[in-house]
């Protein structure tokens, strides 16, 4: 029994959050460097696990297992492949990012300042009046963070399905607390309405959320029920060498409950309409822990349970599943073209980046899964820098409607550039990160469903429309009088997109090393669906 | 020099590296960058005559140079390399990027002097060139394709470089957009590709066309033929071009004339093996060809924006380019030749109309120059020797590629050869014709000088050695390289083991067809003359024919966009946006209030009563009973 | 006392005395309800002979030791294996020692010593003539807004009278689930009923409220024990017994001596049938189970919040123990014929709770409707007619009573000028005035809702489980969306707790007296500890779940 | 006589205490129907002890009228003091709480 990593990785955030939520009212600043110092550990520890992780060898590695509630046949059974160890060093790697940038969101202030992120007006809005509240929203704010962070790192170690649905439920409290509680300052109309359009946000991405947990929670009974323990291991295990039989229509309806939350954590249409206003209400930085880390799990668990549980049901539901990925795609492309309020317009991009993913995993094959996997880190990182680069620039002006903007790229060249850059990594121009990934998906869908693999290359070019038109309209042109004021980038701003923007083109020039650890686990898993890339027409003279 | 192979890499790298100093160097550039820029560009075209010499060196079948740098994408049997390849093709294409491109480097340095963002045009320019380096010198499809879009997004950065004026903005966008378009079709070729084959690297590819079937490749050749039109400007994918010239004017010659938009020539012929395989495809080919020359010349014709004539031009010789690329062997080699001569007397032009708006305070309507050979005579000079060459006047660069390009259509027998060498030859009438209502109304008649927007008459000057010198060096280009290529057929040869070549035979003798060009050509100088060089030139532009109205209007294609793509997908989106809102949320929301209100509804029955209470136990208790006794009764 | 015993008394008293055999009484097994019986008593007495001053601390500490030992002798019991290899019938058959009945029980004394800490909190009202008053009515019998009741106050007397009457209930409650014959039964139900009846009219604030819900809770009370009384009747008139294992035995016909009264009774199932349904009744209604369930959300929000805690919490945990022992152990045998009625009854509680209470506007009223469903998910583990159903359903009751008492603990402490703020609105920035009572309220309401890591989660987990294996998929099913449409009106609490401004005029919290912290403490520590580390109780539910026979 | 003919009385007398239950407004005579349901069962009980040649039953029904007492004693208790501060003993006046 050696070091338990994963749980370190985990508990690390943990604790950090209880810590963080600690620090007494009047020291926020302690609070916030506190929270950072928590997350760069996690980081390292992240770190520490990829180094660790041989991608040749056994499937699950660092393997931890301890009893648990043994009446439920629930362990603590943690473990990672090669697609966890990926996901996780995104999870790390972002969310000191989203500390950084947050870093002033949550300070009571003594204007309008929406939700638990201040006393607003009538109550007391000085900060005297916030004093006179024992609530503290910063400490709280990057505690919520931490805690999400440690649930997110979990679930993706979990190779328990019980330890897994709980984190999968549980991680909805804080992320609830974000949202509704942190409200992006920037609003239009009074800051009741404010107030009342965030409280809509966060109870429908809760409800959205619960429903779907609650529809997996029936799933899960019933696989323990069929099954008799929670351990993916030896389910899977026991699937393969055919000692645990599932009649068809059984192994359905628990796919399908699996299936349902995760298509609406993902989210798939139509259950994604939870997604545009949670984003749009809450801060930037919580936005994109919404759709670059949390959002994940539910993409990542496809892949790990409902493939890796259900092989058969998995590709019974392919077809219905393909057609609504693509949906996903055009649809939300075309609604992100549609969107006045930039941070939904990158809410609807993302669903339609989801949809890509899903198509991916579905695709079975292994260019498909490999490049879902890519893509969720890759999706990850550009959307971080694209919102987070929008964030700064919405906190600067006040105002998340595009309208509002014009000819910002002569005022603050840099914010302009950096932001061209996060949009040219949203429509996935090659040399950037999400190429890789976007294309490794299409070539995957296409070998095996071509038609698909064609309607959903649409999705590039209208990928394009959506990323250069909110770059025309707010960037270039004529100086609009609001804007000619706003600062460049600050130092924190830069130290926060910077090693992004790196990230992105390194990973887009050299994905090797990623694909490197991914591309086993892939093979697992398309051993488990029994599935094999399809060969070529013609044997290519070498 | 025994391992010139790992030189490759430097030709890309030096611009690059140019691009990334300029772009994060940050102020401390601005007073040096554009040298530092033009000197890379110019050490990048050092390394190409270097891998030449060397090339020339080789026996004919062995010139090409292979360097394999490391594994891009490795996914099951997806391997994607980051590999070149340096054959004879690639090796004229580096020719000519990195020569153009370094003299135009040279010209802006000039031409941008007083632009305070110069430094980061050169970023722009460096790494334009290094994309278009990567797209000639990829050893595969894949890689092919990141320098495809990253000349598309150099072009965009580059139309768009003077974002604040709103037109530049949207002309960026929309070549990029349209460029997207044509991506796809070369993504979606691909995939088509590593289906068919398991593998899109060009040698394993081109090899084993043979044992695939004609209605893969077809689709495969029908797919590179989007690609191309996006990259190339064809119809229909040609719209962008005309914007495109919302950007800088080196940027017009560098891009958009020289070397860019022949990306797709280069396609076309790179793949020639999947067109020689695929009639349709390539009777698909010829036709676009046929088809953009007049578009593009009738386009010409009538603008009186000297760079939109000159875009129109552009469109319509590289259709003559697809049209022999089409052709198959008998065209490919012609098809690059053209490309050749044309990148110098193209450029040669824009420069010289860059120079003219140069002088007159950035003035572009034709209409308002006239009589400037006296003030600006260098460019007069160099300018009157692109367009004699662009004409075709005998002896000159663009006689010799154009009249070959006219001859192998002729050649291709039967109608389809009497229709496209007929098309050629009135193509080449309608050059011959607008380029010389050009140079009249640039050049010859009275001065039409207007105003400019300060309210002060332009007062014409001779531009700086900077920008003269280079076209300078590119007029004598335009003059002499085509006789020196075709001197011999030392072109042909020196592609053919790359294309391959054969001799087609015309229906009419070789003799036959160069006398039909110059009639042609003749014929439209003629004609031009009478229209703009003996009378005057009214200041305002006659309302003038349909046709012309429709040519002005870039023959209703813009406007056709409009209607279909821009306004359809307005509706669509809107409408979609309503669905997402009332629909698709609606249905969550609906569900939501009917609980609502059903619990609104029952709670009236909790009417505060304890009699009520009372009743509902005794019923209870009623059903109860009865239930249980009707479950025995079942 | 079991009716055999005294029969056989009855029959004996005309012999010569030296005949007489004393019915035998096993004391030790008893310990439990005699402890508590008796301090009922002394309570009492200490009413008639402790002066007035020092009555409230006498009341109270007698009532914590004699739950605190009773609590003892449980566990000495258990540990004795009294729940599990020894488990038996004591007192003549009257009343039954197994592990169900040991289990309730200590859950029962747990729940109503933390509970008897609320009775006792006298922090949060504002002090009457510099005396601390609770939240009982100074003089129960004077007329509210009288002189005579203003006396009452300003003579500083407070109704101790509720500790007693609390005793008398805990005790009619410990026997509620142990008992092993229907006379003890209807007994026990009513030694726990009256008391509440009582209790719910003691409030000292909103008295006319409380009033009127001791007036409902009574007469429907009454009605439904006159049915079960009728049931119990025709349930004798069948089986010729009031004894389970004797009834248990002719319901499935294995009974040896046949006579011919009984042969003609035993040939008419409906006695048996109409009894059962009444029966059944009676303890659903205790239950408060849909369409039994009117009372509920009156009583709960008319009655002083502590009583409404001790009764949401102990009356349904003794309730569902003699269900599950009249369903396992007395008709089984039926189980085709009450599966389906129970089945529909699950349903239509689960759903009807939730639903309604979407609507609510006050805080004690909605938490009556989330008790009403919650009673219906216990129901979908009772049938599941398992040993994995009792012990789902032994560890939910447990859960369930902790999270129910702290949170009515909570509503205690958020008070206007009127006494308890228990409109919602009130509750409007809650989170923003005091996080930490929030905070602790929104891990109740959570725990509820059944997100995972509280109790909720591994007690809805556990009676879901049960019932999937036992066969009710469907149950499963609507009871899992049932809870998701519970779970919007927990939300609503927290969002307006947290995420609306704060009212100017709106509510204070009251700093609570070490009592009420204790119990919410309590409440808060198992709500989280049975979360995240259930395994040691599901271990003991388990074990505890065989019914002797 | 057929000690059945006593079930059909209980049963009757049972019915009238339910449905006055269920009619009359006035708490005390609402709660001696009750108190008349609860008679009903004794009656039966006491039946079916008859019938059974057992005693339990009547015990039983010696337990339910000890039971009846406490609950008048309780019961009336509490109306009464409803009474004192409403001045009606009507049970649907006491509907403040309702919805």
């Amino acid at each position: 029994m050696s070091f338990p990593l994963l749980t370190a990785a985990a508990a690390l955030p943990a604790l950090g959050a209880i810590a963080t939520a600690a620090v007494p009212a009047g020291r926020r600043t302690a609070a916030k460097w506190l929270a950072l110092l928590v997350s760069l550990g996690t980081l390292a520890l992240a770190a520490v696990i990829a180094v660790r992780f041989e991608p040749g060898g056994e499937r699950y590695q660092l393997t931890e297992s301890h009893a648990w509630i043994a009446d439920f046949g629930v362990r603590y059974e943690l473990g990672v492949d090669g697609i966890a160890v990926a996901l996780i060093a995104l999870t790390a790697v972002l969310i000191p990012f989203i500390i950084l940038a947050g870093w002033n969101d949550a300070d009571p202030a003594p204007d309008a300042a929406p939700g638990l992120g201040g006393a607003a007006p009538g109550s007391g809005g000085t900060p005297a009046g916030a004093k006179h509240y024992r609530w503290r929203p910063t400490q709280g704010f990057f505690a919520l963070i931490l805690s999400v962070e440690a649930m997110v790192i979990l679930s993706f170690e979990a190779t328990d399905v019980f330890l897994f649905y709980i984190l999968f439920e549980a991680m909805l409290i804080p992320m609830y607390f974000l949202i509704g509680g942190f409200g992006d300052r920037a609003h239009a109309g009074s800051d009741e309405h404010a107030a009342a359009q965030r409280s809509y946000a966060a109870v429908k991405f809760l409800l959205y959320n619960l429903v779907g947990g609650l529809i997996m929670l029936a799933a899960v009974i019933g696989l323990y029920v069929v099954a008799g323990n929670f351990s993916l291991t030896e389910i899977a295990a026991a699937r393969a060498d055919g000692t645990l039989e599932m009649a068809a229509t059984i192994e359905r309806l628990l796919f399908l409950g699996f299936f349902f939350a995760f298509a609406v954590k993902a989210p798939l249409w139509p259950l994604h309409t939870w997604l545009p206003n949670a984003m749009g209400e809450s801060t930037a930085p919580v936005a994109v822990l919404i759709t670059a880390v949390v959002d994940k799990v539910g993409t990542f668990a496809m892949l790990r349970f409902c493939l890796g549980l259900f092989p058969e049901a998995s590709a019974w539901a392919t077809p219905v599943i393909l057609g609504l990925a693509l949906v996903s795609i055009v649809y939300g492309a075309l609604l992100a073209v549609g969107q006045r309020d930039i941070k939904r317009l990158i809410a609807y991009a993302s669903i339609s980046h989801f949809g890509f993913i899903v198509m991916g995993i579905f695709a079975m094959t292994t260019q498909g899964q490999s490049g879902s996997t890519l893509y969720m880190v890759n999706h990850g990182i550009s959307t971080a820098a694209l919102m987070l680069v929008a964030g700064f620039l919405i906190s600067r002006r006040g105002s998340r409607l595009i309208a509002d903007y014009g000819g910002v790229q002569k005022v603050a060249p840099v914010l302009a550039g950096t932001f061209l850059i996060g949009g040219l990594a949203t429509l996935s121009l090659p040399g950037l990160a999400p190429f890789v990934s976007e294309f490794l998906v299409l070539v995957g869908t296409f070998t095996r469903y071509p038609v698909v693999g064609v309607i959903a290359t649409l999705g590039i070019v209208l990928a394009a429309l959506y990323t250069l038109v909110l770059y025309q309209r707010t960037m270039t042109g004529p100086v609009k009088e609001e804007v000619r004021t706003l600062p460049d980038l600050r130092l924190r701003e830069l130290v926060v997109v910077t090693p992004l923007i790196a990230l992105l083109i390194f990973l887009g020039v050299y994905p090797k090393p990623l694909t490197d650890i991914v591309n086993p686990a892939v093979e697992h898993t398309m051993s488990d669906v029994r599935q094999k890339d399809p060969r070529p027409e013609v044997e290519a003279a070498q | 020099m025994d391992n010139a192979e790992n030189l490759i890499a430097l030709l890309v790298a030096a611009p690059l590296l140019g691009a990334v100093v300029l772009l994060l160097g940050g102020r401390r550039l601005d007073r040096t960058g554009h040298w530092v820029g033009t000197a890379l560009a110019g050490a990048s075209f050092v390394v190409a005559v270097v891998l030449f010499t060397e090339m020339l060196g080789r026996p004919g079948d062995d010139r090409t140079l292979y360097q394999h740098l490391f594994s891009w994408i490795p996914v099951g049997g997806f391997q994607a390399d980051v590999a070149f390849q340096l054959d004879q093709l690639s090796m004229t294409f580096v020719l000519l990027i990195t020569g153009v491109g370094s003299l135009i480097h040279l010209y802006s340095v000039g031409y941008m002097e007083h632009d305070e963002r110069r430094r980061r045009f050169f970023g722009y320019l460096n790494l334009f060139l290094a994309a278009m380096l990567l797209l000639v010198l990829a050893d595969n499809y894949l890689l092919l394709y990141v320098g495809w879009e990253g000349v598309g997004l150099a072009s965009y950065l580059l139309i768009g470089f003077w974002q604040h004026k709103p037109s530049a903005a949207t002309a960026a966008k929309k070549a990029f957009l349209v460029n997207r378009v044509g991506d796809m079709g070369l993504s979606l070729a691909i995939m088509v590709m590593f289906t068919t084959f398991g593998t899109f690297a060009f040698g394993p590819v081109l090899d084993s066309t043979g044992s695939a079937s004609e209605g893969t490749l077809t689709a495969l050749g029908l797919l590179l033929l989007l690609a191309a039109c996006g990259k190339s400007a064809q119809v229909p994918l040609q719209s962008w071009l005309g914007d495109a010239m919302e950007g800088p004017t080196p940027v017009s010659a560098l891009i958009h004339a020289a070397t860019m938009v022949t990306a797709g020539v280069y396609l076309i012929t790179r793949s020639g093996a999947i067109f020689d395989a695929a009639p349709a495809a390539q009777l698909a080919v010829v036709t676009v060809g046929a088809v953009t020359l007049l578009f593009g010349a009738i386009v010409g014709c009538a603008k009186d924006d000297i760079k939109k004539a000159l875009a129109g031009s552009t469109m319509s010789q590289i259709g003559y380019m697809i049209l022999a690329a089409g052709l198959g062997p008998v065209g490919y080699a012609f098809a690059i030749m053209h490309l050749v001569t044309h990148g110098f007397f193209k450029a040669g032009l824009f420069l010289g109309a860059g120079s003219v708006m140069h002088g007159m305070n950035d003035e572009v309507d034709m209409r308002r120059y006239g009589g400037l050979r006296r003030y600006m005579p260098i460019t007069f000079v160099t300018f009157g020797l692109g367009y004699l060459a662009i004409i075709g006047f005998p002896g000159l660069s663009g006689f010799f590629s154009k009249d070959k390009i006219i001859e192998a259509a002729f050649a291709k027998g039967g109608t389809e050869g009497w229709i496209l060498g007929g098309a050629a030859l009135l193509g080449a009438a309608i050059t011959a014709f607008y380029m010389t209502r050009v140079m009249l109304m640039t050049f010859f008649g009275e001065k039409r000088w207007q105003p400019d927007a300060k309210g002060e008459l332009p007062h014409p000057h001779e531009s700086p050695r900077t920008m003269t010198a280079p076209m300078i060096v590119l007029a004598f280009g335009s003059v002499f390289a085509g006789g020196l290529l075709s001197w011999h057929e030392s072109f042909v040869k020196w592609l053919e083991p790359v294309t391959g070549f054969d001799h087609g035979h015309a229906p009419l003798g070789a003799a036959a067809i160069t006398t039909a060009t110059v009639a042609a050509m003749v014929l439209g100088v003629a004609l031009a003359y009478l229209q703009y060089g003996r009378r005057p030139v009214p200041a305002t532009p006659p309302r003038g024919s349909l046709l012309t109205r429709a040519a002005r209007r870039d023959l209703l294609q813009d406007d056709l966009n409009h209607v279909v793509l821009v306004r359809g997908g307005e509706h669509l989106t809107r409408s979609l946006v309503y669905v997402d809102h009332s629909l698709v949320d609606g249905v969550v929301n609906g569900t939501a209030a009917s609980f609502g209100g059903l619990s609104g509804r029952l709670r009236k029955l909790q009417n505060g009563y304890a009699r009520t209470y009372a009743v509902t136990m005794f019923g209870g208790a009623a059903v109860l009973i009865a239930a249980t006794l009707l479950m025995r009764a079942v | 006392m079991s009716t055999t015993a005294v029969h056989s008394l009855w029959i004996t008293a005309a012999q010569p005395l030296d005949k007489i055999q004393a019915p035998h009484i096993e004391y030790a097994q008893l310990a439990p309800m005699i402890i508590v019986f008796g301090a009922a008593i002394l309570g009492v007495l200490v009413e008639v002979l402790v002066p007035r001053r020092s009555r409230h601390h006498t009341q109270m500490f007698l009532a914590v030791v004699a739950l605190t030992a009773a609590f003892a002798a449980v566990l000495g019991l258990a540990a004795g294996g009294y729940g599990t290899t020894r488990a038996g019938i004591a007192a003549m058959g009257a009343i039954a020692v197994d592990g169900p009945a040991l289990f309730l029980q200590g859950t029962i004394l747990l729940a109503a010593l933390v509970s008897v800490f609320t009775f006792a909190e006298r922090r949060l009202d504002p002090s009457a003539d510099g005396r601390r008053v609770d939240s009982f009515a100074a003089q129960a019998a004077s007329v509210p807004g009288s002189d005579s009741e203003k006396a009452a106050v300003k003579a500083g007397f407070t109704t101790t009278e509720v500790f007693p009457l609390a005793l008398f209930a805990v005790a009619g409650m410990l026997v509620f689930p142990a008992a092993n014959d229907l006379l003890t039964l209807f007994i026990a139900l009513e030694v726990f009923s009256l008391p509440l009846y009582l209790l719910c009219a003691l409030a000292r604030r909103k008295r006319l409220m409380s009033q009127e819900a001791a007036v409902k809770y009574f007469l429907l009370g009454a009605f439904s024990s006159a049915f079960f009384l009728f049931g119990i009747a025709l349930v004798y008139g069948y089986a010729g017994s009031v004894a389970y294992a004797r009834i248990a035995d002719v319901v499935d016909g294995t009974v040896q001596t046949i006579d011919p009264a009984l042969a003609a009774t035993m040939g008419n199932d409906a006695l048996l049938l109409i009894g059962g349904a009444m029966l059944l009744m009676g303890l659903l209604f205790k239950v408060g189970a849909v369409p039994f369930h009117m009372w509920t959300p009156d009583v709960y929000q008319g009655a002083p919040t502590p009583v409404t805690g001790f009764m949401a919490a102990a009356t349904k945990v003794a309730a569902f123990g003699a269900l599950l022992r009249l369903l396992y152990v007395v008709l089984p045998g039926l189980s085709w014929d009450w599966r389906p009625v129970m089945w529909a009854i699950a349903i239509v509680t689960m759903l009807g709770g939730a639903i309604v209470a979407i609507t609510q506007t006050d805080i004690k009223r909605l938490l009556a409707y989330s008790s009403i469903a919650h009673a219906g998910f216990i129901l979908a583990g009772v049938i599941a007619a398992t040993p994995e159903g009792i012990s789902s359903v032994l560890f939910y009751l447990l859960a369930y009573s902790f999270v129910t008492i702290g949170a009515f603990a909570v509503v205690t402490l958020v008070r206007d000028a009127g006494g308890e703020a228990t409109h919602l609105s009130k509750w409007a920035g809650l989170g923003r005035r005091s996080p930490l009572v929030a905070a602790v309220f929104a891990v109740f309401l959570l725990a509820f809702a059944g997100i995972p890591l509280t109790s909720g989660f591994s007690g809805k987990f556990a009676v879901f489980r049960a019932a999937a294996e036992g066969g009710a998929g469907t149950l499963v099913v609507i009871g899992v969306i049932s809870s998701a449409i519970a779970a919007f009106f927990y939300i609503r609490v927290i969002v307006l707790m947290f995420f609306s401004e704060p009212r100017p005029e709106g509510p204070t919290v009251a700093v609570p007296s070490p009592l009420t912290m204790t119990t919410i403490a309590v409440g808060v520590a198992v709500t989280l500890v049975l979360g995240v580390a259930p395994q040691y109780f599901l271990d003991l539910a388990g074990q505890a779940s065989v019914f002797v026979r | 006589m057929n000690p059945v003919n006593y079930l059909y009385l209980a049963a009757l007398l049972f019915t009238i205490g339910a449905s006055g239950v269920l009619i009359r407004r006035n708490a005390i005579v609402v709660f001696m129907c009750i108190e008349l349901m609860l008679n009903a069962c004794n009656l039966s009980l006491v039946a079916f002890s008859r019938m059974h040649g057992n005693l339990d039953g009547q015990i039983i029904a010696f337990f339910t009228m000890v039971v009846a007492a406490a609950e008048v004693v309780v019961g009336l208790a509490i109306i009464v003091s409803l009474f004192r501060s409403r001045h009606s003993a009507s049970v649907d006046d006491a509907s403040l709480m309702k919805l």
